[in-house]
């Protein structure tokens, strides 16, 4: 569990002031927008979103450990703060939201589906941990032309780890010793089925042992924590050290999606006992208590997020949807009809 | 289809839960195993209560892992229980594409009948609901070349009933596609008590002498508004529902042709491979003189999927009007 | 195709080999990964000797584990590398269907074009080598069917070289099919040097004016045998071997056809649903007025897969006496 | 590596002489039956033959902890001293070489993939690890029905492993902690891999703890610590302690099939530097020691097994194959024609 936080003595890990506060706004970003889906879904502007309530210190941390221009992320479905953390535009979440056309997969993908080659984001598909082996294949062509200051972070759930895929993956990194750290962000649920129906430990890092890989847990509300786990772990990756799965305990705060309803198998009470994991509220009091930021500072945070948020809205809302017509592009390069 | 009065007003929701339901009563040895099938009750809560009446022993909220859920399903099949495996939506039965193909289909063959697989796996598929990519795929057409699989696709709340009883009591393993449109928009009569439906037979569910239409799954009911509307043209069209697509039905199908000599297929699934292809190839072999027309396939577009934004997928589903515009084109020709 | 002379002569396997290894040579991006393709140099030998000098990072030996292997080629190829994949016996392709069907084929829609998949995956499919159930199946009907994917699957060593090498330099992936009979047992003339054969076009083998018989795989090769005895007998039969299954080849079938007016599809994987299924769909949809004759599809009979015993593996596979006859019964319709 | 034996107070965990010398003939049996395989495909009669030479220990050790009529073996493809342990006629497996129409599978399977629903050995494929999961799956109808009296006993190579379906199958037994013992027959090789590039542990025992399950390792030389190892585990399953890993070292001492060849891939000295772990003659020296067996006693077992394969040979030789029709049966149950 966390660390107790007395003093302005903390450990940041050399990050400075700028950074910490860059932190917490990415948390209050992703947070803010998993609350417009939700709140576009209520509105029936938009069919579907996904919140990732729980997963912000992980995101934040990670985000910082990430080496921009040179590393890559193969994200899950669930880390929107990851992918705005290492560079996207509040925009692109937007556009996915609306599926408009102006959107990277053209308004194709499901939201927090997102893709950027141009910022080392690959695309995934819902398909769970079928991500994982292509992560896997990006680390060994980093290996292969000896790109010693790059590294893979591959994310996935506590439930993506049950999949085949996954295994397969873990192993054959190992096996090469390949330049990836797998992110487990573990929020003890998988939709409806708690950690104990999916697997029969209590650590996911447990798994790390059948593949000769170190395993780290950290706790995934402390962004600082997983900063430097991930760091440590990406530094490794990149100087020959080999793979790491770093497990990062957290909540999920939210129904699965805004599909989903989590009362069907949960309790509001489990919920509340787990407040105290919620990263948001633990980094601003340690950024206060810190001297790093002050009540008002946070106030100045959540209004100019919360205006980015509603002009990013407007903005992709008055954008169209994409034509028709874009069904049909970019099946092969050239043509996609089968009889030719 | 031995179907008495009294019967029920269901939607195909309730038709599948209603059957499942039944099933878990009248058999000890069925059980229904997937991700998030008991304390959810099915993401579309169609297994809804289950787990408290039947316990977990019975209604089995799996890892979240598609090749075990069919193949440790084919292996309770081949020590004699009942298995009901659910893949959430049909778009991430990829994984278990080898328990389905290379195992439960060749059990019974490759132990030379030693061992069966009376298995059942169920799985929403089908557009038209906003899911993208990856929760709107059709994959009949994945399936229905391999030998030992059979497969049933049918979308009215009656035939669900009577098709999954047969499934459940089938001696091999059935894939059982339930398209997740017609799942609360579909009502029909559903008879009370137990009846089976033979897989395998088709169904006139509207008779016609100007043109066959061979559909299945939501485009059954946009084929029979279509028709409905030709009539008042003076058209007469007969709409087939496939209903069972391995084996299938060609004796309907034939029969049905040889009376409007003409051939309209319609299935949202892809167009290249797709089912109609079958279908297509059988008549031309088989109903070559019979016919006074091509042999139309009117289908979803050969690309990956629908999109999520709603223009691409409206583009790839195929409208009411379509089909009566093709219809009409072909009883003219 | 641009061949020029000097050729040499090569079986099957030679020309898959001289292929990969030109490639190998040509483009350092160029990274083969299968299990036992290493130091035993594929299990027909293929890569022999190839670990020693291209090394054990472009010559990787995997796991066993399919789904990875396939996986992983996917992720090399987003990241810029040009991966060519082997499945030691297409039988064990199952586990990676998933990432062939779900990723491979849809990386680059489902990204917009924002990522691309230029993959090879290549595998021995096929029987007639007592392979028994599971080395010995055909699985193009699987995947021909997704948009997305480009399948080849030619049995001359020169079409082998030429649509390897494009299939190699495809921007997209393309499941690469060998049929392991041909291997060792056809041999032909291949051109020295770089060439490529575009994917998506059939090959006249043999020309003829009454009757069309299109096949692919080892069938080409008895159905030449088998057009060749009926020249004896006065009748001129037209074969074409198909060599890309997806996409295919419209204008050489029909161009064929309003020729001859008659078709005959030959194929080793099961009739119902295989790719004779599409091929006589298109036809009767687009070429329905200039037949003469129903559509005839010879193909395996449709059950799980050959055994292992001799006469089960010739019950299973098409005789050149059987095609020969089924084409003069058409000759003579 | 095995306990040197010095004196006739080893353990022998119960198994009285008769028991052992039965276990040295089923090893010398699965042996004969081996070379005869090899035999057979080199005089042209059969197309291919697989050997299991190395795995004899093991094979007979299982045996004896299997409970037969109510435990059901889920085999591997080189586990044919299993399957003749257990119960299988040794005709069966001339049969299946020779693909003769009396085989169980009516001469449709690959030799070694034998099937048996009346002695409780399941019928599997030649997909690797494919097994597995049909294996979880008897297991959980055994506990479903409460049969605490039966277990399972579900085998497969180091190279398994690595497949999906594999780790799937694992962590479905150890959630629900169903009766079944996974024994990993670790024979250093998967065709022409070796361990090292399969999997990144030195012991495959060493993934027990990504599942929660425990993790044995047990000399496969050694048919006593087999049978003792694979006997607790099978109790425990039993009595409801859940799934046990069990991972029995060996070397496979011939080319993996008779389409291989493994000089293509490992030196002859590698071989013979493994001699030592050869089951055969540790055992028979053990026997002999203990005063079990005498040099004749062995001349004897060896002379009557192979008047039996003899035997068998030329009664299944002389069988008919099945006939061509046979192709068309089984398909389902009834009319196997999907145009109705
Ligand atoms: C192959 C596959 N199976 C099932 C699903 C449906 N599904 C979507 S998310 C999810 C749960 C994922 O759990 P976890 O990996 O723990 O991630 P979390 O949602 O908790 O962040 C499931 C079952 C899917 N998308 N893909
Ligand atoms: C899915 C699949 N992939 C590949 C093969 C080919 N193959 C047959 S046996 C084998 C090696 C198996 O190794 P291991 O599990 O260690 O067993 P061993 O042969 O050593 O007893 C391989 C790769 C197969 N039969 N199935
Ligand atoms: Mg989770
Ligand atoms: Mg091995």
């Amino acid at each position: 569990m966390a660390k107790a936080i007395e003093s302005p003595s903390f450990e940041r890990y050399g990050l400075d002031d700028d950074r910490l506060r860059w932190m917490l706004r990415n948390m209050h970003l992703q947070r803010t927008l998993d609350n417009r889906g939700f709140q576009l879904n209520r509105q029936g502007k938009i069919p579907f979103a996904t919140g990732s309530e729980g997963h912000e210190g992980i995101h934040a941390g990670a985000a910082v450990a990430f080496s921009r221009g040179k590393d890559v992320l193969v994200p899950y479905y669930r880390d929107i703060g990851l992918c705005l953390g290492i560079g996207m535009d509040p925009l692109e979440a937007l556009l996915s939201m609306f599926a408009r056309g102006a959107d990277r997969s053209g308004g194709r993908q499901f939201p927090n589906h997102f893709t950027s080659k141009a910022i080392g984001m690959l695309s995934i598909s819902s398909i769970i941990a079928a991500h994982c082996p292509h992560a896997v294949g990006v680390a060994y062509a980093m290996k292969y032309r000896k790109e010693t200051d790059r590294a893979v972070l591959c994310c996935f759930g506590d439930g993506a780890t049950s999949e085949g895929e996954w295994h397969e993956s873990v192993n054959f990194a190992a096996v090469h010793r390949l330049p990836i750290v797998f992110l487990c962000e573990n929020n003890e649920w998988a939709i409806s089925t708690p950690r104990e129906r999916q697997m029969a430990i209590a650590d996911v890092v447990q798994k790390a042992a059948g593949y000769g890989i170190p395993g780290v847990i950290v706790e995934g509300a402390d962004p600082l924590a997983v900063y430097k786990t991930v760091k440590d772990a990406l530094d490794r990756a990149r100087s020959g050290g080999g793979p790491t799965l770093v497990e990062a305990k957290c909540y999920r705060f939210l129904s699965h999606t805004t599909d989903d309803d989590d009362r069907t198998y949960r309790s509001r009470e489990e919920i509340e006992k787990h407040r105290h994991l919620d990263p948001v509220p633990r980094f601003e009091r340690l950024l206060i208590e810190c001297g790093i930021v002050t009540d008002e500072g946070i106030a100045e945070i959540k209004k100019e997020v919360l205006a980015q948020v509603n002009e990013v809205t407007d903005r992709a809302e008055a954008m169209p949807f994409p034509a028709p017509q874009e069904l049909y592009t970019n099946v092969y390069e050239g043509t996609h009809e089968p009889w030719l | 289809m031995a179907v008495a009065a009294p019967t029920q007003t269901m939607n195909n929701v309730e038709a599948v839960r209603a059957t499942l339901y039944e099933a878990l009563k009248a058999d000890p040895r069925t059980i229904v195993l997937g991700e998030d099938v008991g304390a959810r009750g099915n993401v579309f809560l169609i297994t809804k209560g289950f787990i408290e009446e039947f316990g977990p022993e019975r209604i089995v909220d799996t890892p979240l892992a598609e090749a075990s859920i069919v193949g440790i399903a084919v292996g309770m099949a081949m020590e004699g229980l009942r298995p009901i495996a659910e893949i959430q939506f049909a778009d991430f039965i990829y994984p278990a594409f080898n328990q389905i193909v290379g195992e439960a289909a060749k059990t019974r063959y490759r132990s030379n009948g030693d061992y069966t697989c009376p298995l059942v796996i169920r799985t929403p598929y089908g557009g038209g609901v906003r899911g993208a990519l990856s929760h709107s795929v059709s994959i009949e057409a994945l399936f229905y070349h391999v030998p030992g699989l059979k497969i049933v696709a049918p979308s009215f709340p009656a035939d669900i009933k009577g098709l999954l009883t047969s499934a459940i009591e089938d001696p091999d393993p059935v894939l059982f596609l339930e398209h997740k449109r017609t799942y609360r928009l579909v009502k029909g009569e559903v008879p009370t008590g137990r009846y089976t439906i033979p897989i395998g037979k088709a169904d006139v569910k509207r008779a016609g002498d100007q043109l066959t239409v061979v559909s299945y799954g939501l485009y059954v009911h946009q084929a029979l508004d279509a028709a409905a509307r030709l009539e008042g043209d003076g058209m007469s069209i007969e709409v087939i529902d496939l209903r069972s697509i391995r084996p299938m039905d060609k004796g309907t199908i034939l029969e049905s042709i040889r009376k409007t000599r003409k051939l309209l297929i319609v299935h949202e699934d892809n167009k290249f491979g797709g089912i109609g292809a079958e279908i297509a190839a059988m008549v031309a072999e088989e109903a070559f003189f019979d016919l006074d027309a091509p042999i139309r396939r009117l289908c979803g577009p050969d690309v990956p999927a629908m999109g999520y934004a709603a223009p691409l997928e409206e583009e790839f589903m195929i409208s009411t009007e379509q089909m009566a515009e093709t219809m009409r084109e072909l009883v003219r020709f």
